[in-house]
């Protein structure tokens, strides 16, 4: 009496059924959803990662495309369609330039303090900078660092990966040049004794420095 | 250092340019875009740029500024000090008993940090360049919620149904206590049965064969009518009928008619 | 694919890539659009209802549909796969008191009327307490009873047997196996040694009903 319930309750629906439900999911909603969420709507032994496989080659080409934001997953239209979507651009508010590049330093470089953003820019980074990034949901706060002080660090958000329609943040780009070329390095400025972005010290040194 | 500066050979768009941006000076990022800015007067790419050259630029701006009587906030007179530093480390013979890094090594880090901040600067540029979402590509525009369905289940296991019933059927046991006389004789049972065998006790008679027959084997009524019995004797006692004695504690309770020749 | 049905001063795109143009916009507009919309919004000359025909087609039998919404058109999820719009929350709750003492007379006593079970529980029993036990299919109506007005009775369900791992209510312990498992601590009242003597109509009533 028990066994061929427990059998269908743990059949996984066909494969071609799972790739329509991960379709219908993924439809619904305008934010990236992770295998994760799909595993816990779908009935219970599916696999959506293989339905995603299928999905995304049958939307190869298409209006609309598949595409992997993070560990998330989402549709959207094709980017050589946009000029059809005039009527949907919604106006964001436009960046400033620190904010922009405070955005850029956190992608290439996270996870980043603010002094290390500062000293990339050479500049103080202003609390609203920070603050309309975060507000924006592009960045977010991530471990702290193990060096004194334990500063908080900056991270990119998956929203930030959706906007640009970046698979990861490894997929930035220019990132591989710029980690050749040393760019992405914390190098510290020479007479300083600690490696690693010893902020305190920094401007022990900077300080010590500019006493003439 | 305004010295220097003539003596220096930047051509005179150059010197335009630079004065230029003394005007401009609010829309600088910090001392590190000015200088950033400034390198591109030298036309060459930041790798060979001369830090030498670039720093006495960068103090001859501050000069201008200085003579414009311009304000500029403390961290480009900080970096101004700074360079002025680093330009006399570059000029003169290293002093073999100073420490600390060599002005080429400050320069090389100044460089890198230069060439770092470009970077970041074309790497914006390339990011803000990408489609972006609600620009180029677009989200799903009818969107559906996923609806929380809250159900409610409820349980019940055999225990409970069973002790449901057991409640339901034993309720009738909770009524008023009534002690259960089947098992129990009574103070008045025991002296009305006494009266009648007191008698007979002539002499010192154990208590305990005054108990009715078929009462001692049970523990319960044996209880009950050892309590009884006693307590009837008791009452005998003080009505002048019988003595009571006892030998010891925990000893056999004897009892005997009490005659008034004894008296 | 089909004949140019304007003539016009700029090609129209090919159909497969107006199909690719309607695609887009359904999806990405907030609202169904409408065939004017489309041809407004769409390179001149394209034939968004031809369009629309094909892509109706490649989406039939897909996790969402092309869909007519009035004179609109939009993509909706395909109406087998609403389940996975639904995240359902399952609270378990105990069932009342009053719940409990029904379903066990009903059990015992089956099949039983309403004014019996009022009066084996010595209070009224609610409407909603009986409606819930149907509800949860652990009850049903049985036989209306051969008394005056004919009453209808609850008997328990196939449900019930099911959830308690019972073969049938007569299965249940007697109050005297409940006293041995020790979940009575309460004497019976003296002389009463078995449940009562409609404890034997009840089995007669339950074989009936269980032998059916």
């Amino acid at each position: 009496m028990s066994e061929p319930k427990t059998e269908s309750l743990f059949e996984a629906p066909p494969m071609a059924e799972q790739e329509r439900m991960v379709e219908a999911i993924l439809f619904a909603t305008a934010d990236p959803v992770t295998v994760t969420d799909l595993i816990g709507r779908m009935p219970h032994g599916s696999d959506p990662a293989e339905a995603l496989v299928h999905l995304r080659k049958r939307y190869s080409g298409r209006g609309v495309n598949v595409v992997k934001v993070g560990d998330a997953w989402a549709i959207r239209t094709a980017p050589d369609l946009g000029f059809l979507m005039q009527k949907e651009i919604v106006e964001t508010r436009k960046l400033s330039r620190a904010a922009i590049e405070t955005l850029a330093i956190v992608a290439y470089h996270q996870p980043v303090t603010r002094a290390e953003i500062e000293e990339i820019r050479g500049v103080s980074v202003s609390r609203g900078t920070i603050d309309q990034l975060i507000e924006m949901e592009w960045i977010r706060l991530g471990r702290r660092k193990m060096s004194p002080g334990r500063p908080v660090t900056f991270v990119v958000t998956q929203g930030f990966l959706d906007h640009f329609g970046l698979e990861s943040a490894r997929d930035l780009p220019g990132l591989k040049e710029l980690r050749a070329a040393g760019l992405l390095e914390n190098r510290p400025p020479p007479g300083t004794t600690q490696l690693g972005g010893d902020d305190e010290d920094n401007d022990d040194s900077q300080s010590e420095l500019f006493e003439e | 250092m305004t010295d220097d500066f003539e003596q220096d050979t930047f051509s005179v768009t150059d010197r335009l340019a630079a004065e230029a941006l003394i005007v401009d000076v609010g829309a600088f990022e910090g001392p590190l875009d000015l200088l950033l800015t400034l390198s591109r007067t030298q036309k060459v790419d930041l790798r060979q740029i001369s830090i030498l050259a670039l720093a006495e630029q960068y103090l001859a701006f501050v000069e201008q500024a200085k003579a414009l009587r311009l304000e500029l906030a403390a961290d480009y007179l900080v970096m101004a000090a700074w360079l002025a530093f680093l330009k006399s480390r570059l000029l003169l013979p290293p002093d073999p008993t100073e420490d600390g890094p060599s002005g080429e090594e400050l320069a090389a880090h100044l460089a890198f940090q230069l060439e770092r901040l470009q970077a970041m600067r074309e790497v914006a540029a390339k990011l803000m360049g990408r489609d972006q979402k609600g620009r180029d590509f677009f989200a799903r525009g009818i969107t559906e919620d996923v609806m929380r369905v809250r159900t409610v289940s409820y349980t019940a296991s055999l225990l409970d149904l069973m002790q449901g019933y057991a409640r339901i059927r034993t309720r009738d046991d909770f009524r008023p206590f009534v002690l259960d006389r089947a098992e129990v004789m009574t103070m008045e049972q025991a002296l009305e049965r006494m009266r009648h065998l007191i008698g007979f006790a002539g002499e010192w008679t154990d208590i305990m064969s005054y108990l009715p027959d078929g009462w001692q084997a049970d523990p319960m009524r044996r209880r009950s009518t050892t309590a009884a019995t006693f307590a009837a004797s008791l009452e005998l006692a003080k009505e002048g009928k019988i003595e009571i004695r006892q030998g010891d504690m925990f000893a056999p309770i004897h009892i005997r008619k009490k005659t008034p020749r004894h008296e």
